[in-house]
């Protein structure tokens, strides 16, 4: 019932407002009903830690710990990127950029697109999984084109055409375990169960689930912006309005690597946990390298972002590949750092273009003089992501890179750190431009609304909290890590 | 009673950072301030009694860090740190009661200031690989954001951030793999495990995760060829902070070279320690020949740092080297002579950062050449900054002599040795650090006879005031213990071989002499500080007495004699640049200092010149052969990978159709 | 004034407008033949460093105020002695342009050597009246 | 090591030390001065002339330019007290002068930078242009012959197994035929060219030149005068003596009093005096036979003294 | 794969399905290709309708007739309604015809080498055609990258799908019922979605071949 109603709150808060005739201020209904799914999320967290899975809607939702954790994550940017939607779309519509129509498609969209991610999560079934990813694509969609500029539509093109190509090949995956389950007497109705996979799984046709896994870590990499089919992210996530580009950057990319995570679990006990691994080492390197590379000379700090997304999953990626329990936790503690830290950064460049109008790192300059609030935001949101102390991906990503180093990985960590410092190179040279300097003849601006900002800091003091403290999560962490590590 | 005093410090630094950021404008630097330097002198406290009993402060908690737990354990060697770390932050604290400039007084430099200390007396304490990491980043983190608060009014301090953050994360980089192996191949990540089980890794672990703990520890020390972000962050600092980096900071970098190759390893092969002596003799004749060749003031106070450093390394490494060709109480020695030179370097470092804060303050300018006159207009100030001076070049009755004396020392004393490694080391060693330490007389000559003495070269030092009391009080804690140290080492020695004793697990007996003397315990003769500073203190009297019975009349004051010119003006005086030009001469080869001459013709005839302008400018060797290359590649790569997604649709689609194709191919 | 200085005398010497007549029997006065330096007489690069001025030639006006400036560079007490006719009273260039007077209009003159110019036994012995050899 | 003398015998040594080189020094240079002027082929003044300039100096007006601190003042009395203090207790008669246990060689050559590191800063602080050359020409030299210096000091160290000057000192008293090995050899005239260069002899530096732009070491005293110049030039000449005797403690130690009794004394002062004198009548020779070096060649010179003085060491090893 | 009319049918609608494939690929006529497309999705339905016949799986037999109507009637219907008023021919392909068809017998190699663990996992007939739907999905795959048409990246889309489906259908008949409507809804929302979108483009810049949106770039 508890997992319905998490489903169900977005979606009457999309109802709500689409019922609203287009008002902004209706977003705050969004607002709530993503804070209370978070709240029901939380809830169900700690229920599901005292005292199992729960399942919900007649075996169709189940919901373990890294579903629940899951749940938070998109509980917690939705509620980030729902409240600083308001903002986005009332400046619109106050620009004379949108229609109300428009503003209510945004909002029933987010909500939609905000459910679909929930029931990705919480499907017990992995065909169910998929529809749900799938779902998510064609919302955003829209999303990413709301703009209605020739760039945002020419970004929707590419952002469907490929991941449906991508998703169509996880599909064909899907089938291949599907075909493998019937083999192993799974019942056709439940065969694709997360249960009944992993109680089958180590009879599970060997050859077929590498195939499978392959075809999976391809198509769900595609949505996951691992490369080689990364390419659709930086154009979407720049053109995306920022919220759009928060919750997809913040949630996402890692609802996808949930689907990746799980089918892992399963493949490492079908075929030994090699296999996954070395599959997931290569994209994780290649993504790490190629986010390195072209981090090096960008020019747009959207896209900057967008391309510090591919490092991380990348990175995430890689914590997957070694696959030890204390991997898993920190790859999760990962997806929570990462999604607070991105998406509080999307969510402040779209503050900073609405102000200076544009969102070429070379139109930006002094932002720490002319705007310190903004600045000062997205300064930190930076350090944040770099994976600085004291902030959560720190403490990720040296976990990540200690369960590496355990599991005999310590060259691809090595690899990656290396990437890593590149990026650093590349993104302290950036920010720095943008940053630092004397502010000149521009006037310095009112810094944006407390009510705005308030959303913002608070999820990096969030980001901030749980890099430090251990207790609030490290019950959920580790039952979550032990239902997916090896 | 130690391990609460961590806490309480660690707190009470918390608190002032938050105060730092929440108080109101008008209490909030004293308030800030005031708290901070409590959580220094519970820091001190705490050191002072771990030094004293031997008994360390331990904190353990799983709930803080995710997943790993914070682990402190402050023995005596972290304790020697931490208290040095707690006197330089008291006196950078009180200096900064009174120093309004460069943007330390925004909301955000309030909250990071206290901050920053605080991690500086906790480094020393942490105790397993994550604490470490965590507080050493925190540290390089809060480090940055100080030394960019004044970036809105220089341009040059965003280019020294940038350089900062970008080695200093490299070092991270390092420093994480090489811990990170240690703790994956002991089984543990808490430094007593690791220490416990580290003799039995293979070789090849031990080797590459000690050289990765160089390079990253080196990298924040200012290791040559690591240093090149400390002559930009240091100067570009505001005058405490700069103080706290080059008196404190770079010490962790020696605490964790040590603690990791003596402690945690237990000692390694030669060739560890030669590699740490052979970067310590580059890093300490590399600093002190640019130190010597500057005329940025806090540049070269920063460069010698550098050198500094250098020298430190080299005892490090005489040490190392001592240890493994089995000279325990050498080892030992240099050890000692090593944290001693630690202490006294941050008394003297500490003193010369924040008294050239203050007569930048009182000028206006950090440019030696615009300096002079300053001993006259602020005299207090001039004189801290040349007593610190004077006793980082190790002139006799100041703590710098006895640090450089004792390394000497043991440098000696290891040399009728049938080992080629040593025989061969340590008369090299000897030789840099004789050289560099007649680079540093001459650098502190140059910056303080230009700096201070003669004629005032520019309206801002003709017209100089002397700083506020308790700027004057900062500097001046820092300056006297630089004086107490010289003719009282007794009063650290102690703690200090304590200190290096605890960390090198050595159970033999103190090697040095006690009491009032300094010197090897064995050995005939003795470093007697004290009675040196009394026998100088009589002689100069004597003479001075002498003086005044032959000519009691005083000194008639007249203008300079300049040949008979009608004017003696400032301009004819000698610059920091010419001062250091005989030795850029010399040093060309190393320096390649760039020329440039433009004459411009009388419109004429060309046979006349109308006007001559020679530029000269002295690059960093190493910013200019490795690192500016590595960036214009790193460029160029990355202008060459833009080109391959060149936003075609069916090209990024081409991309995915060879992988689903190799993937068919290979996985099918 | 000898007693003060005895067995030791620094001059600097100060060419105020001179043919180099002067300079010529001066340089000569340290040659092995004459070897002044065995009286204890020096000359000094540095005003600081002596005991007065030797000073040569008629003052010329750009070096009247040079001469006064190297006066007043030495220390207390000081003694100043012209050599040759010019130094004494402008000799032949008595009243010519561009001279300011003789040595004594400018700074007090403690002793004149009279010669033109003065051969250097005859410095010699006027200067050993001042260092008491 | 401690032999025991009597703490009266031990005070008087270094009082007869001090009031020796106090006046030996002048005497010194005056000796070279007229060795230099009899091989010109002239009389010369007599030996005692530098006394009686200083006599007379010492009476004469001190004069400080308008910009001067408290530095100027200062450093004429920091030179001549670091070298008594070094005269004090270095074992130039006797091999137990008061606090000759703490007579390290290493202390005492950072007591003698500290006297040109104190002249340096006063000529800097007469705020001419020929005091700050002579200080940066003095001040480079000093720190490029510092290496050979203290290598030296290694490679006579080693075999005494102390950097302590009355170690060395009886250690080469009881093995006299140690003194001629190699390493002391070129040990030695590593050493000349640090005591030539140091002091500012030629073919470093012209003591006697009257040409400003050439100047390294009068450059920087040009602007003293009365007594702080005569304490200058005494320091000075001190500091030259002080070297001498180190130099003859160092490599003919023979005559130092070992023991203590007024007969013993006499033998090590008598003894002392002659081997400095010679030193003096040698070095004045060879100045008269080298001109000055270009200021940019001194450091081939003292580049050469450093490898000689690590050859030195090596050797050093290599015996032992 | 002789013999019974199962096999015999079932081969041909799958060898029609990758005839088609291919077809797509030669052709350059928009309006041919919507047949063609239109075809295979007929051809698919059949091939579903012949698993379910031959299984007697009455719920199969169903999802032929949804199958049918959605990939042979609805979709060709729409793209004709998108592609109406277009340029009627893809004139530059990136790749010009007769590479793409060399091309095409690579791909369909490499479907035969990759799937054929899949296919000896199988078994009997349906095993051995599975590579055929492989192949059609990599087809449609190469028309994504070789036309710059919009509309042929809507077919190709569809060609994936029809393969990926073939495979489904040959291997496990079809996946569960929920899901396979919500995997039949997806597809649809997702070509209505292109379609959108291609009309979007449309209308606000004209007619325009997929190269012109290369603003989006480093």
């Amino acid at each position: 019932m508890i997992l319905v109603c998490i489903l169900g709150l977005p979606l009457i808060g999309a109802g709500v407002i689409a019922a609203g005739g287009g008002r902004p201020t209706l977003g705050w209904a969004g607002v709530g009903a993503n804070g209370a799914a978070l709240g029901l999320g939380i809830w169900t967290a700690v229920r599901v830690v005292r005292t199992g899975p729960l399942t919900g809607a007649q075996g169709v939702l189940r919901a373990d710990a890294l579903s629940a954790f899951m749940v938070v994550v998109i509980g917690v940017i939705a509620l980030l990127a729902s409240w600083i939607g308001i903002r986005t779309v009332a400046l619109e519509l106050a620009n004379g950029q949108s229609t109300q129509r428009r503003v209510t498609t945004y909002g029933v969209l987010v909500q939609a697109f905000v459910a679909a991610m929930l029931l990705a999560v919480l499907a017990a079934n992995v065909g169910v999984l998929w529809v749900a990813v799938e779902a998510t694509t064609i919302v955003t969609t829209f999303l990413v084109g709301h703009r209605r500029t020739k760039g945002a539509l020419e970004a929707s093109w590419k952002y469907i055409v490929i991941c449906s190509v991508g998703i169509a090949l996880a599909f064909l995956g899907t089938v291949f375990v599907y075909l493998a389950a019937l083999h192993v007497g799974g019942h056709s109705a439940d065969a694709l169960d997360w249960t009944s996979l992993m109680a089958h799984a180590r009879h599970l046709d060997p050859s077929l689930m590498r195939l499978a896994f392959a075809l999976l870590v391809l198509g769900y990499g595609t949505k996951v912006g691992l490369a080689p089919m990364h390419s659709w992210l930086p154009d979407a996530h720049s053109q995306a309005p920022a919220p759009i580009s928060a919750l997809m950057s913040g949630v996402l990319l890692t609802v996808a690597f949930y689907a990746i995570l799980r089918f892992k679990a399963v493949v490492d006990l079908a075929v030994g946990p090699g296999f996954a691994r070395g599959l997931l080492v290569i994209v994780a390197l290649l993504s790490l390298s190629v986010a390195a590379s072209l981090l090096l000379t960008q020019r747009d700090y959207k896209r900057m972002l967008a391309y510090h997304s591919i490092e991380h999953m990348g990175l995430i990626a890689l914590g997957a590949a070694a696959g030890i329990p204390l991997a898993i936790a920190a790859v999760l503690l990962h997806i929570l750092g990462h999604g607070l830290a991105k998406s509080v950064l999307f969510l402040t460049s779209g503050e900073i273009m609405a102000a200076e109008g544009t969102s070429q790192i070379d139109g930006v300059r002094a932002l720490l003089a002319r705007r310190p609030a903004l600045g000062g935001v997205f300064g930190i949101g930076l350090v944040a992501l770099l994976g600085l102390p004291p902030f959560s991906l720190f403490s990720s990503e040296l976990l990540m890179a200690r369960a590496e180093f355990e599991v005999g990985l310590g060259w691809a960590a090595v690899a990656a750190i290396i990437a890593m410092v590149v990026i650093f190179v590349a993104v302290v040279g950036h920010a720095r431009h943008m940053l630092l300097g004397p502010p000149g003849a521009a006037v310095v601006e009112a810094p944006p609304p407390g009510w705005v900002a308030a959303p913002l800091v608070g999820g990096l003091v969030v980001c901030g909290f749980i890099g430090v403290f251990a207790w609030p999560l490290s019950g959920l962490l580790e039952a979550a890590a032990h239902v997916v590590a090896i | 009673m130690t391990s609460d005093l961590l806490v309480v410090t660690a707190l009470i630094g918390l608190s002032s950072s938050a105060v730092g950021a929440m108080a109101p404008l008008r209490i909030r630097m004293h308030l800030s301030v005031a708290l901070t330097i409590a959580a220094c002198a519970s820091g001190f406290v705490m050191a002072a009694e771990v030094l004293h009993t031997g008994r360390a402060a331990v904190v353990h908690t799983t709930a803080l860090l995710p997943q790993s737990g914070l682990s402190m354990v402050l023995d005596r060697f972290g304790a020697l740190f931490v208290a040095v770390s707690a006197v330089v932050g008291i006196g950078a604290m009180v200096f900064r009661l009174g120093y309004h400039g460069q943007g330390l007084s925004s909301r955000t430099a309030s909250c990071i200031l206290p901050l920053f200390v605080t991690t500086l007396l906790l480094v020393p304490a942490a105790a397993n690989v994550t604490t470490f990491l965590f507080l050493w980043e925190l540290m390089a983190v809060t480090s940055l954001l100080l030394v960019l608060v004044d970036h809105r009014r220089r341009s040059e301090v965003a280019s020294a951030g940038q350089w900062y953050a970008v080695m200093t994360q490299f070092g991270a980089a390092a420093l994480l793999v090489g811990l990170v192996l240690l703790a994956t191949h002991t089984g543990s990540q808490s430094f007593a495990a690791i220490a416990a089980r580290s003799t039995h890794l293979p070789a090849g672990v031990r080797d590459s995760a000690f050289v990765l703990v160089v390079v990253g520890f080196g990298s924040k020390a200012g290791m040559v060829p690591l240093h090149v972000w400390l002559p930009r962050a240091h100067p570009e600092a505001p005058g405490p902070v700069s103080a706290l980096m080059s008196a404190a900071m770079v010490n962790l970098g020696i605490y964790g070279i040590v603690r990791v190759g003596d402690g945690l390893l237990g000692g390694g092969p030669a060739w560890w320690w030669l590699l740490v002596m052979a970067l310590g003799a580059l890093s300490a004749l590399f600093g002190s020949l640019h130190s010597a060749t500057s005329s940025d003031l806090k540049r070269l106070l920063a460069y010698s740092t550098t050198d500094n450093v250098g020298l430190m390394l080299l005892g490090v490494g005489a040490s190392g080297l001592f240890a493994s060709t089995g000279h325990r109480a050498l080892a030992l020695v240099a050890l000692v002579a090593t944290l001693l030179h630690v202490v006294f370097h941050a008394v003297f470092k500490g003193s010369l950062f924040l008294s050239a804060s203050s007569l930048q303050q009182a000028t206006g300018t950090r440019d030696l050449d615009r300096m002079g006159g300053l001993l006259r207009r602020v005299p207090l100030t001039g004189t801290i900054f040349l007593v610190g001076g004077l006793a980082m070049a190790a002139m006799p009755v100041l703590c710098g002599f006895v640090s450089e004396w004792l390394l000497l020392q043991a440098m000696l004393h290891g040399l009728p040795s049938s080992d080629p490694a040593i025989a061969v080391a340590m008369p090299i060693g000897v030789g840099a650090l004789a050289l560099t330490g007649g680079l540093t007389a001459l650098t502190i000559v140059k910056a303080a006879g230009i700096g201070l003495l003669g004629q005032p070269r520019s309206t801002g030092a003709a017209e100089a005031h002397e700083v506020g009391p308790s700027m004057r009080l900062g500097a001046a804690i820092l300056a006297t213990l630089c004086l107490v140290f010289g003719v009282a080492p007794f009063l650290v020695v102690p703690s200090v071989v304590d200190a290096a004793r605890s960390v090198t697990r050595a159970r033999i007996p103190d090697p040095l002499v006690g009491g009032w003397q300094v010197g090897l315990a064995g050995v005939h003769g003795a470093l007697a500080p004290g009675l040196l500073a009394l026998a100088l203190l009589i002689a100069v009297t004597l003479v001075a007495g002498a003086r005044r019975m032959l000519q009691p009349t005083p000194a008639r004051r007249t203008q300079a004699w300049g040949c008979g010119r009608d004017l003696q003006t400032a301009t004819m005086e000698y610059t920091a640049t010419s001062f250091g030009e005989p030795l850029t001469r010399v040093f060309e080869d190393v320096l390649r200092p760039a020329h440039d001459l433009d004459v411009s013709h009388a419109a004429e005839s060309r046979y006349y010149v109308e006007a001559a302008r020679f530029h000269t400018s002295l690059d960093d060797a190493f910013e200019r052969h490795a690192y500016r290359p590595a960036s214009v590649g790193l460029g160029r790569w990355g202008a060459l990978a833009r080109r391959v997604p060149n936003g075609s649709i069916h090209r990024y689609l081409a991309f995915g159709l060879v992988a689903l194709i190799v993937v068919l191919v290979v996985v099918g | 004034m000898a007693k003060r200085n005895r067995g030791s005398l620094q001059l600097r010497h100060v060419d105020a407008g001179s043919c180099n007549g002067c300079e010529l029997e001066i340089a000569s006065i340290f040659s092995p033949v004459y070897d002044a330096e065995r009286f204890g007489m020096r000359l000094e690069a540095s005003p600081r460093h002596a005991d007065g001025l030797l000073v040569t030639g008629p003052v010329t006006r750009n070096m009247a105020d040079p001469l006064r400036k190297t006066f007043e560079a030495v220390p207390n007490p000081r003694v100043v002695v012209a050599v040759g006719d010019c130094a004494r009273n402008c000799g032949v260039f008595s009243g010519a342009y561009g001279v300011e007077g003789a040595v004594a209009d400018v700074v007090p003159v403690d002793l004149e050597i009279p010669g033109c110019p003065p051969d250097p036994q005859t410095i010699i012995t006027a200067l050993r009246g001042l260092s008491g050899t | 090591m401690r032999t025991g003398w009597p703490a009266a015998s031990m005070v008087a040594v270094s009082l007869l030390q001090v009031v020796g080189v106090l006046v030996g020094g002048p005497l010194l240079v005056g000796l070279m001065r007229t060795v230099r002027c009899r091989l010109e082929g002239r009389a010369g003044p007599p030996v005692r002339q530098p006394l009686l300039d200083l006599r007379k100096l010492a009476r004469r007006e001190r004069t400080t330019s308008d910009e001067t601190s408290w530095i100027f003042p200062l450093a004429p009395l920091v030179l001549v007290g670091s070298t008594v203090v070094v005269a004090a207790i270095a074992p130039l008669l006797a091999t137990d002068p008061a606090y000759g246990w703490s007579a390290d060689l290493f202390a005492v050559v950072f007591l003698l930078l500290l006297g040109s590191v104190a002249l340096a800063l006063g000529a800097l602080d007469s705020g001419t242009a020929f005091g700050g050359m002579g200080a940066s020409r003095a001040m480079t030299i000093g720190a490029l012959s510092e290496p050979a210096l203290l290598v030296v000091i290694l490679a006579l160290s080693v075999p005494a197994h102390s950097s302590n000057l009355p170690a060395i000192v009886t250690r080469s008293l009881a093995h006299p035929l140690w003194l001629a090995t190699p390493e002391r050899l070129l040990a030695l005239v590593a050493f000349v060219i640090v005591i030539v260069a140091e002091s500012g002899r030629l073919p470093v530096d012209n003591p006697s030149t009257h040409l400003e732009l050439t100047m390294i070491h009068e450059a920087m005293v040009l602007e003293y005068s009365g007594t702080d110049l005569a304490l200058i030039k005494l320091g000075e000449s001190m500091r030259l003596a002080v070297l001498m005797a180190l130099f003859a403690d160092l490599f003919v130690p023979w005559g130092v009093a070992s023991a203590p009794g007024p007969i013993h004394l006499v033998v090590g002062l008598a003894t002392t005096v002659a081997k400095v004198a010679a030193l003096g009548v040698g070095l004045a020779i060879f100045e008269v036979t080298v001109a000055k070096l270009r200021l940019f060649r001194v450091p081939e010179l003292l580049a050469g003294a450093f490898a000689l003085s690590v050859l030195a060491v090596l050797s050093a090893l290599v015996v032992a | 794969m002789s013999g019974s009319p199962f096999t015999s049918t079932l081969t041909l609608a799958v060898g029609a399905v990758l005839v088609c494939a291919v077809t797509v690929v030669w052709l350059s006529s928009v309006r041919s290709v919507i047949r063609v497309v239109a075809f295979q999705g007929v051809a698919l339905g059949l091939v579903v309708l012949v698993v379910g016949v031959h299984l007697g799986d009455p719920g199969l037999i169903a999802t032929a007739a949804v199958v049918l109507a959605v990939k042979g009637i609805a979709m060709p219907f729409l793209l004709e309604r998108s592609g109406g008023g277009a340029l009627t021919r893809e004139t530059r392909p990136l790749v010009n015809v007769p590479a793409s068809l060399v091309a095409s017998a690579v791909l369909i190699v490499v479907a035969f080498v990759a799937s054929r663990g899949v296919a000896h996992f199988v078994g009997s007939t349906e095993g051995g055609l599975v590579p055929v739907g492989v192949a059609t999905a990599l087809l449609g795959f190469f028309v994504l990258v070789a036309k710059r048409r919009p509309i042929f990246q809507m077919v190709g889309l569809l060609m994936i799908d029809n393969g990926i489906a073939m495979v489904a259908f040959l291997c496990t008949a079809g996946v569960p019922f929920l899901i396979e409507m919500g995997v039949s809804l997806d597809v649809l929302l997702g070509v209505v979605v292109l379609m959108v979108l291609a009309q979007r483009l449309r209308s606000e810049f004209g007619d325009l071949d997929l190269d012109e949106l290369q603003e989006l770039h480093d």
